[in-house]
């Protein structure tokens, strides 16, 4: 066993096992830190291959940018996990037999399927091995994949979008800094000059943003 | 044995299958869900990097990048909808989002 | 500048919408945030879109393709595309005083209508898997928020909810055929996979054969077809109706259009295999809609089961792989778009006291206090259950005919028995409307659904005299699929 | 023009007296209606004269009927010799009851409806009898039904008149049965409905053969047989009969024109008018005998029995019917037509006679509330006993009679002359007339004679009737005594041949008549066996009614079986009812709610929309709302799909094959 | 100039109805609105008569059997608007103008809850029935076929009785389950023929029976059968017509008596035997036995009933059992016979049920055991009922005679046991008639309700009036209909013996 195939089937049965802790695991806290080990594992797997930039992506864009976001999201909404169920649901048998029928029946088309091995015509970006992968990729991306590119940020446009729709609220009766108006304060509107008179109370009266 | 274009495209369909079981063997909360989506998203990279690289064709590790920012985007609003609905029902247990049927 | 001007004059349309997107998300941020200020938005969003359908129309003839293929424009495309705007203004139109009734009405809204309208677009047009995925997640990802957008609801985060975990999963297994598809012809290009299945044996290889069940199974779910379509009533259900009126037209639309650039351009080689899987849904789709409708009370959920149903049917079409075949797709969709669009509108006048009302009974004698609004609901639900003259008829007789020259009897005898069954839900509101005692009368019906309603049931009742056009139109555009 | 008028003449008068009846009085409808008859019933005698003693044999055009590929119907009319007797019998007695009807019905607020009802009878009557064609022949015959239903329930307010005259009206239909298919084959074989060329015909489909459960059966015979049970429905034969007692309860009047002198005899009419055919079927014509000479039989044993003056009289018909048909199916054909004019007088004057017994005694019917009423109700007493006289056939042989004499005994000789087997139409027939010269005289001793039964103040108030009813009573009467010394030369005796002309055939070995003649001269105890069974008929009667009041009560205490079977009848309305009636009624009600409600509905409409909810059920609730359900059945679709094409598109032979190399 | 040579007749007089639409619509929904809405309802369908007697009947020419009136008009993709009518339809088309003002003086004062959309209902069904009856295309057909569903359902379900949902329900998904399968045979008749024109199919068939080869053949025929049967209606499809007759307003039974159920029959006549002629001869024997079956079956079942209108509506599937019997026969007699009782059923049966509609309208309910006696209170009526109830039986001189003795004797050449089963109709068809008439007219007055029901009015004399003579006229003289018909049936019955033979012939083989 060269050690390509050790490094190979090293990191796969790691992503394979954490992969399958990311569904068991009691904890989703924990589920998310297996997810990320999964994509490391991921990433080492695409460097095997020869794909190092989008390796380096996973690494950053997945564990940097998604899985932080998981583990986020999953402190924040604070969930009690004494009431978080466990297991799985009933029909589990009937459900694990046709999710094992599909993975027999997607291992059969790699493993008894030929790989076709005869392209029909010429690839449309041929890796050319002079380059280096980011290289390469950065040739074709901005230039015959310019279409494709420009929708992946506005689907990313619409994502902003769609998340501050869904998640920002004003909510009213409570207090927001404002810089515009701190800014614009004068004394005038700010202090009020009472004449006090000896042995009477203050009755303070209240503006319009809260402000005492 | 030489690791050949079945093995990785074996691994990435071992993980695409757990990515399944976990949507739909799951009851804990939705969050895994969303994280059982992401598996799939990298067995699919796997399979296209795969192809990318023993077709020799960059197209595969193009694609892969797309998907890879879409799974980022789709993170988001999906975690969006999550936050929208525990801030509704207090729960996102699987099994609470059954408000609607029939 | 100018020759480069004109190679991309065929994407005009997108560059106007996403431009026009742009600026007034600009405008609506910097602008005031009140109700007013986004029905303003609305309305320029309406006419970024009017334009942007003017330029479809006179930008360009003939077919064009873009990026090295990724964009097909052709009149297949436009045609699609006119409907899916029109789909989009109109919802848009259902939306503002509804939307400004729950103060929920935000310029966002608009926006990411516009961004949506542009994903299909980009769907409508694709020629390669890349684009198709882009174009669809463009779509989707404004979907699921929209589905969402009454965020104070449980029920329409519950949809959104739904939407969302299960289109992600849809689009996770239909990455899995593409990659699947990719690995097999190496390439994402719809003509080379058609190349490449062409030369292969396609019986024996299993990547085609999986990429082609994986990719037709995601785009299924965009269409809800059965077994695909489970998302499909609670989301309309829980959606803000505006929303489930744009749901149930424009991205079914691009949808269906897609499957069927798909189907037609990149597995022409493999046709007997995908026409199986085709006919195989359509027909789950339209007996599973129409038994399912059956049961249901609340209107929308029950014009979700309809709308599965109507899908089977136009898949009829897809079904017999001819150019009429694509013709009845092309038409079946086009009447299905306007007649959606009424009933949604006449939902959207069901209100009393202010509140909005989903209760099919609520409908109960209608026809006693609003009479103009349960003639056109009438029209609406008798051309839904394809009763002639009305033109819901032509759309079913379209596609059924198509069935029939392909001799894929069994679906057709299938058809016409859903479409009986159908017939008895669609029946059940008119009886509920028109039989049944009275309760009292519903809010005045506004300008905007009143204007959708009034146009689709005069179209519906009176189309069958100026069908002439339309169905020559629809042959030609499905011709420059097929030839 | 003169036989249009006959024709139409009545026609006109029911119009008249139907439609305009309210704005001319009741009145106005008797006197034109009646009037109108009087002019056809003197054109009738003159058409006699011309065609039966002028031979002038005539066919009247009037227009196109039914056209229809190659079946073409024309109404017209045909004037024979056979037409011109009918003509007579039917306009003379409906005129005569016309008349009559003018003092019965006198105080019946629906007289204009009544006369309107006679006269449209009448118009049938002789639309039938004057039909060129077996399809106008039917019109007139479905018309005379039509009319009969009416006047049968005429006084609809009597349950049991509406009940008779709907039991008239199916029991014929179940006839009519018969005579339809019997056009249909008769079209079906010579594609003409015409009757002369449907007889020019005959011997060209003589031979053919049906076959039928097995039996090969002439074709003439099957269509002889069909046609003929459309006659024993009309004539009340055998097996079709019950309907004509019930019928009783029309008014008297109706009884004595359509139910004793001319509807009733449009069977025998039919037999006679269509004996070329019948004469090419030897079986059908045995069956017609069998048939008439046991309705002769059956109908007299009821008839000695009943106790309703006019049901003695109805029985008395339908026997009398079963005479004439004995004769017909005897090949003599005209001795039927003879004992069916003669019979046409004297039973319309029984029927008459026993109106006017009955509107004397304020409408009681039941003869064993009568007696002693010749002193009362003389005239009527001395018509009556005429008609007596001329049905038991009164007359010394080889000189001089009544009517009934000169007809019943001719069948009955001509029965001895046939030779069937055993003699059993003659014997038969004698025993028949036995026992109608019996019951015969029963109504009369029991109506007139003894000592009374009725209530005292309904005895005392017993009166004549009006001269409007007595006249026709005399004018029948005078039928009775003379038309059969007057026409039985022409009818049956040795210038028949001339007479009849064209309008009876007789096949080339029925020489009956000229047998009958000669057994007559030759067997003397032949025309006496009558005689003698019409004494001891009229012996007995005395005996028991008047002699021996208390022997009838001894006879019935003796015979009480036999006695109760002929009194109900012989039980046919029972067996009817429980063979066909309530079988039909249940099955109606099965077929109803088991059939239609149950299985059609329960397996059709209602079983699948039951079926389509329960799916519907099921479906819905796959819809359960959880998402993993969603997934799951999404997955399940992949997994269907994928595996279909494992198994369907994929060689997997070749595949394993392939992994093993 | 084009127009005037030749005229768009037909058209004119099936749009004419829908002229009246938009007055009535513009009415006020007040007794006065109402009152209007009926006169220009009945005066719209009086003009239709007229025009459809002036330029259809009158200047019919009776010695061709070629479509006349003609009018093509290219509509889209490969449909046209095709009209056109010949001997067998025209009197369809008359006779549906002719029932349709009744139809709205029957309704004058029975109904009183939204008469415009009543009214409009009405003529937009007599547009429709007309289009039916002159459609030469496919298309054209089938969408008149089917849209006539729409009106009806609305007229059982909104101005019905008590059970008027599940009558309306019936009716509608049972007739459209038939059709539908129609549709399909239609359409495959497009690929296979490449044209939906009506008369040139009639043509290329009648030149070659083998056009469609007979297993094909059998398939359309079943297609179409399945829907005419479900129109006819036959046994076992028949049930869904007593409860939408029962359920229907008067005027509603009337139209689906008089005119929906001769929809099947014509389309047996326009359809089946000329364009499925072996298959046709194949499957005559199970028409028959059908027809024989509906004869006796619902005759049966009429005598049980205890509702005037469905012992009638069980009458009309026993009389449409003479007229598929007398189709399939396929000889003149039979053809022609099952014309005429159509229209013959279409006026008695139409009659029946306005003499039903009479006392309901008085009495409000139709069950036989609440009448009884009528005839001492209403001897118009009951002359009127008397004269239907004759007609019904089929007693000659009325218009029912002529088409049941010529259905059977077509039936009695083409099988004479169906004719001798078939024959036992007339003595049922007695029995239960003669029963309904002797419950409901005869016998004394004894219910205290009916003490004071008055008799006729004008207005429902003038409606009887018409039928009565027509019903006495055809008995007597039934030229008119049969000279109508003979040109064109003589042409049909040709092309189908013709047919006949090659099947013959091919059962030789």
């Amino acid at each position: 066993m060269g050690l390509t195939e050790f490094f190979f089937y090293l990191f796969a049965s790691v992503a394979v096992l954490s992969a399958s802790m990311v569904i068991v695991a009691r904890n989703p806290v924990h589920a998310v830190l297996f997810l990320i080990l999964t994509f490391f594992n991921a990433a080492a797997l695409f460097v095997l291959l020869g794909a190092e930039f989008l390796a380096m992506l996973l690494v950053i864009v997945y564990v940097g940018a998604v899985a932080v976001l998981f583990l986020f999201v999953v402190m924040m909404l604070d969930i009690d996990f004494s009431e978080l169920r466990a297991g799985f649901i009933k029909s589990a048998p009937l459900g694990a037999s046709i999710g094992t029928l599909v993975l027999v029946e997607l291992i059969l088309v790699v493993g008894l399927s030929q790989f076709p091995s005869n392209i029909v015509g010429q690839p449309a970006a041929a890796i050319d091995i002079n380059l280096t992968n980011t290289e390469a990729i950065g040739r074709v991306l901005y230039t015959k994949y310019l279409f494709i590119f420009q929708g992946a940020g506005l689907i990313l446009l619409v994502s902003m979008i769609g998340a501050i729709v869904l998640t920002l609220h004003h909510k009213t009766g409570v207090k927001r800094q404002i810089i515009s108006a701190q800014v614009a304060r004068v004394p005038e509107s700010a202090i009020e000059v009472v004449s006090l008179v000896p042995g009477q109370s203050i009755i303070p009266s209240r503006d319009e943003d809260g402000t005492a | 044995m030489e690791i050949g274009s079945g093995h990785y495209l074996t691994l990435a369909a071992v993980l695409f299958t757990i990515g399944i079981f976990g949507i739909f063997l799951n009851r804990k909360n939705v969050i895994v869900i969303l994280m059982s989506i992401e598996l799939m998203l990298l067995a699919v990279n796997i399979n296209l990097v795969t192809f990318s690289v023993f077709n020799s064709d960059l197209v595969g590790q193009i694609f892969a990048m797309m998907v890879l920012t879409v799974a980022a985007a789709e993170a988001a609003i999906g975690l969006a909808i999550i936050v929208v609905y525990f801030r509704n029902r207090g729960s996102i247990a699987v099994e609470d989002v059954n408000m609607m049927r029939g | 500048m100018s020759e480069s001007f004109v190679t991309y004059a065929p994407m005009l349309p997108e560059f106007i919408i996403i431009l026009g997107a742009i600026v007034l998300l600009m405008y609506g941020v910097f602008g005031s945030e009140t109700q007013t200020e986004a029905v303003n938005v609305g309305w320029l969003s309406i006419i970024v879109l009017i334009t942007a359908t003017v330029a479809l129309l006179w930008a360009v003839d003939g077919s064009q393709s873009l990026f090295l293929g990724a964009f097909k424009n052709d009149s297949f495309a436009r045609f699609m595309k006119i409907l899916a705007i029109a789909g989009s203004i109109c919802a848009l139109m259902l939306a503002f005083d509804d939307f400004s009734d729950h103060g929920i009405m935000k310029f966002e809204y608009p926006v990411l209508v516009m961004f949506a309208t542009a994903g299909m677009m980009v769907m409508i047009s694709a020629g390669d898997l890349i684009a198709l995925y882009i174009g669809l997640e463009l779509q989707s990802l404004a979907l699921y928020v929209m589905a969402a957008y009454r965020r104070d609801s449980v029920r329409s985060s519950e949809a959104g909810l739904k939407y969302f975990v299960l289109g992600a999963l849809s689009s996770g297994i239909l990455l899995y055929g593409a990659s699947l598809l990719y690995g097999f012809a190496g390439s994402t290009d719809f003509q080379v996979i058609a190349n490449a299945a062409k030369g292969t044996d396609a019986s024996v290889n299993l990547w085609l054969i999986f990429g082609l069940v994986f990719l037709m199974v995601g785009i299924s779910f965009k269409i809800s077809a059965v077994p695909f379509h489970m998302w499909t009533p609670d989301v309309y259900e829980g959606s803000a109706t505006p929303v489930t009126a744009f749901f149930a037209t424009a991205p079914k639309v691009a949808a269906i259009a897609l499957l069927v650039r798909v189907s037609m351009s990149a597995f022409p080689g493999i046709a007997p295999q995908w026409q199986q899987i085709i006919t195989f849904i359509a027909i789950a789709s339209m007996l599973f809609g129409a038994f399912a409708a059956i049961g249901q009370t609340n209107i929308k959920r029950l014009m979700a089961y309809s709308s599965i149903s109507n899908v089977g049917f136009a898949l009829v079409g897809l079904a017999a792989n001819t150019a009429e075949g694509v013709q009845g797709v092309l038409i079946y969709m086009s009447i299905y778009v306007v007649m959606t669009l009424g009933v949604f509108a006449s939902i959207v006048c069901m209100r009393r006291d202010g509140q909005s009302l989903e209760d099919i009974h609520e409908l109960s004698g209608l026809a006693k206090n609003n009479l103009p609004l349960a003639f056109g609901l009438m029209i609406l639900m008798f051309s839904l259950a394809g009763i002639p003259p009305l033109v819901g008829f032509f759309a079913k007789y379209h596609v059924l005919l198509a069935a029939v020259q392909a001799e894929l009897y069994g679906l057709a005898i299938f058809g016409v028995l859903a479409s009986v069954i159908g017939a008895y839900y669609y029946l059940r509101i008119i009886k509920i409307m028109f039989f049944d005692d009275s309760r009292d009368p519903f809010q005045p019906v506004r300008f905007n659904p009143g204007v959708i309603i009034l146009t689709s049931a005069l179209l519906m009742l009176v189309g069958v005299t100026i069908l002439g056009p339309f169905v020559d139109a629809a042959l030609i555009a499905a011709r420059t699929l097929t030839l | 023009m003169m036989y249009k008028a006959i024709v139409f003449l009545p026609l006109l008068g029911a119009c008249i007296a139907g439609f305009l009846g309210r704005y001319i009085t009741d009145r106005g409808s008797e006197a034109i209606s009646t009037a109108l008859l009087m002019i056809s019933a003197l054109l009738s005698w003159i058409v006699l004269a011309q065609v039966g003693f002028e031979h002038q044999t005539v066919k009247v055009p009037i227009g196109r009927w039914i056209a229809s590929g190659d079946l073409e119907v024309f109404w017209s009319l045909r004037i024979d010799t056979l037409t011109a007797v009918m003509l007579v019998v039917v306009t003379t007695v409906s005129s005569v009851v016309h008349l009559y009807s003018i003092g019965y019905m006198h105080g019946d607020k629906a007289r204009s409806r009544f006369f309107a009802y006679l006269s449209l009878f009448t118009f049938a009557m002789l639309m039938l009898v004057t039909s060129d064609n077996l399809l106008q022949m039917f019109f007139g015959w479905e018309g005379v039904g039509l009319a009969s239903y009416l006047l049968i329930g005429f006084w609809f307010k009597k349950p049991s008149a509406n009940a008779a005259a709907m039991k008239a009206f199916v029991v014929n239909r179940v006839g009519d049965f018969g005579f339809a298919i019997g056009i249909f084959g008769i079209f079906a074989l010579t594609n003409t409905l015409q009757f002369d060329a449907v007889f020019a015909a005959v011997p060209e489909f003589g031979g053919l053969t049906i076959k039928v459960f097995d039996y090969n059966i002439e074709v003439t015979t099957c269509i002889c047989l069909l046609i003929f049970m459309g006659a024993m429905g009309k004539s009340a034969q055998f097996l079709l009969h019950t309907w004509l007692p019930d019928a009783m309860e029309g008014p008297t009047p109706v009884s004595a024109l359509i139910h004793a002198a001319t509807m009733v005899t449009a069977g025998v009419f039919m037999v006679v008018r269509l004996s070329p055919l019948f004469e090419s079927s030897p079986i059908s014509l045995t069956v017609v005998t069998f048939v008439g000479t046991f309705t002769a039989f059956f109908a007299a044993t009821v008839g000695l029995v009943q106790n309703d003056i006019k049901r003695v009289i109805a029985y008395s018909t339908c026997s009398q019917l079963g005479y004439m048909f004995a004769a017909c199916g005897l090949g003599a054909y005209s001795v039927a037509v003879f004992h069916l004019f003669t019979h046409a007088f004297f039973k319309a004057l029984l029927f008459l006679g026993a109106g006017s017994v009955i509107h004397a005694m304020h409408h009681e019917q039941d003869m064993r509330n009568m007696g002693g009423l010749a002193p009362r109700i003389r005239v009527t007493w001395t018509m009556m006993l005429i008609g007596t006289l001329a049905l038991t056939g009164v007359g010394i042989p080889h000189a001089i009679g009544f009517a009934g004499f000169y007809s019943k005994d001719a069948i009955i000789e001509a029965a001895y002359a046939s030779h069937t087997p055993f003699n059993y139409v003659f014997w038969t027939l004698v025993a028949s007339a036995f026992m109608t010269s019996f019951y015969s005289w029963r109504l009369i001793f029991m109506t007139f004679h003894g000592k009374t039964r009725a209530e005292p103040d309904i005895f005392r108030s017993a009166h004549e009737s009006p001269v409007v009813m007595l006249i026709p009573l005399f004018i029948l009467a005078a039928g009775a005594i003379l038309s059969g010394y007057i026409f039985k030369d022409y009818f049956i005796g040795h210038h028949y041949k001339e007479f009849w002309g064209t309008a009876i055939f007789e096949g080339a070995d029925n020489h009956i008549i000229h047998e009958m003649h000669e057994a007559v001269r030759l067997i003397p105890w032949v025309s006496w066996m009558p005689f003698v069974a019409m004494l001891s008929g009229a012996w007995f009667a005395w005996l028991y009614y008047i002699r021996v009041p208390s022997l009838p009560a001894i006879t019935v205490k003796v015979f009480k079986p036999l006695y109760l079977f002929f009194l109900n009848k012989w039980y046919f309305d029972e067996l009817y009812c429980w063979i066909f009636v309530r079988p039909i009624r249940w099955l109606g009600r099965f077929l109803w709610k088991i059939g239609d409600g149950i299985i059609i509905d329960g397996l059709g409409p209602n079983g699948t929309a039951a079926r389509v909810l329960d799916i519907t059920n099921t479906v819905v609730k796959i819809q359960s709302g959880f998402v993993y359900h969603y997934a799951f059945v999404m997955m399940i679709g992949v997994a269907v799909i994928t595996t279909y094409f494992m198994f369907t598109s994929i060689d997997l032979w070749s595949l394993g094959r392939e992994l093993m190399r | 100039m084009i127009m005037f040579e030749n005229p768009p007749v037909l058209s004119l007089i099936a749009l004419m109805p829908l002229v009246g639409v938009p007055f009535i619509m513009a009415l006020a929904d007040d007794p006065c609105g109402h009152r209007n809405a009926r006169w220009i309802a009945l005066f719209v369908t009086i003009f239709t008569f007229v025009l459809s007697v002036i330029f259809v009947w009158y200047p019919f020419d009776i010695s061709t059997s070629e479509f006349q009136f003609v009018e093509e008009y290219r509509w889209f993709g490969p449909f046209q608007y095709k009209m056109g009518v010949d001997g067998i339809s025209m009197l369809f088309v008359i006779l549906t103008t002719f029932l349709l003002p009744l139809c709205i003086i029957a309704s004058w004062d029975s109904v009183r809850e939204r008469v415009s959309e009543y009214m409009i209902a009405f003529l937009v069904l007599e547009t429709l029935m007309i289009g039916v009856f002159c459609a030469l295309d496919l298309v054209l057909f089938y969408l008149f076929f089917e849209a006539g569903l729409i009106p009806m359902f609305l007229i059982i379900g909104v101005w019905g009785g008590k059970r008027r949902v599940y009558a309306s329900y019936k009716f509608f998904l049972y007739t459209l389950f038939g059709s539908v399968l129609m549709l399909l045979a239609m359409m495959f008749i497009y690929w296979d023929a490449k044209t939906t024109d009506i008369p040139a199919l009639i043509n290329a068939i009648a030149q070659n029976p083998r056009l469609f080869s007979s297993e094909v053949q059998w398939w359309l025929w079943l297609a179409f059968f399945a829907s005419f049967a479900v129109k006819m209606p036959m046994w076992p499809v028949h049930t869904w017509l007593p409860d939408a007759h029962v359920e229907a307003p008067t005027a509603g039974s009337v139209v689906l008596a008089g005119i929906l159920l001769k929809m099947g029959g014509y389309g047996f006549l326009r359809f089946s035997i000329p364009m499925f002629p072996l298959a046709s001869i194949e499957l005559a024997p199970l028409v028959f036995a059908l027809s024989v079956v509906a004869i006796i079956y619902t005759s049966l079942v009429a005598l049980a009933q205890v509702d005037m209108k469905k012992l009638i509506a069980y009458s009309s599937v026993a009389h449409m059992g003479f007229v598929t019997m007398g189709i399939f026969a396929g000889n003149s007699q039979g053809i022609d016979g099952a014309i005429f009782q159509m229209l013959s059923h279409g006026i008695v049966s139409a009659a029946l049920f306005l003499c039903v509609g009479v006392v309901y309208d008085r009495m409000h309910t139709r069950e036989i055991a609440a009448y009884g006696g009528l005839v001492n209170r209403m001897p118009i009526y009951a002359f009127c009922f008397l004269v239907f109830t004759m007609a019904n039986i089929g007693l000659p001189g009325t218009s029912g005679f002529i088409g049941e003795f010529l259905t059977l004797v077509g039936a009695f050449k083409a099988n004479s046991w169906v004719a001798v089963f078939a024959t036992t109709g007339i003595i049922l068809s007695a029995c239960y008639a003669l029963l309904l008439y002797r419950k409901v007219i005869l016998g004394v007055l004894e219910k205290p309700k009916l003490k004071f029901i008055s008799d006729m009015n004008t207005r429902e004399i003038s409606i009887m009036l018409p039928l009565i003579i027509l019903t006495i006229l055809f008995g007597f003289y039934p030229s008119p209909i049969l000279d109508v018909t003979s040109a064109s049936v003589r042409n049909l019955v040709a092309n189908f013996e013709a047919a006949s033979q090659v099947a013959t012939v091919l059962a030789a083989q």
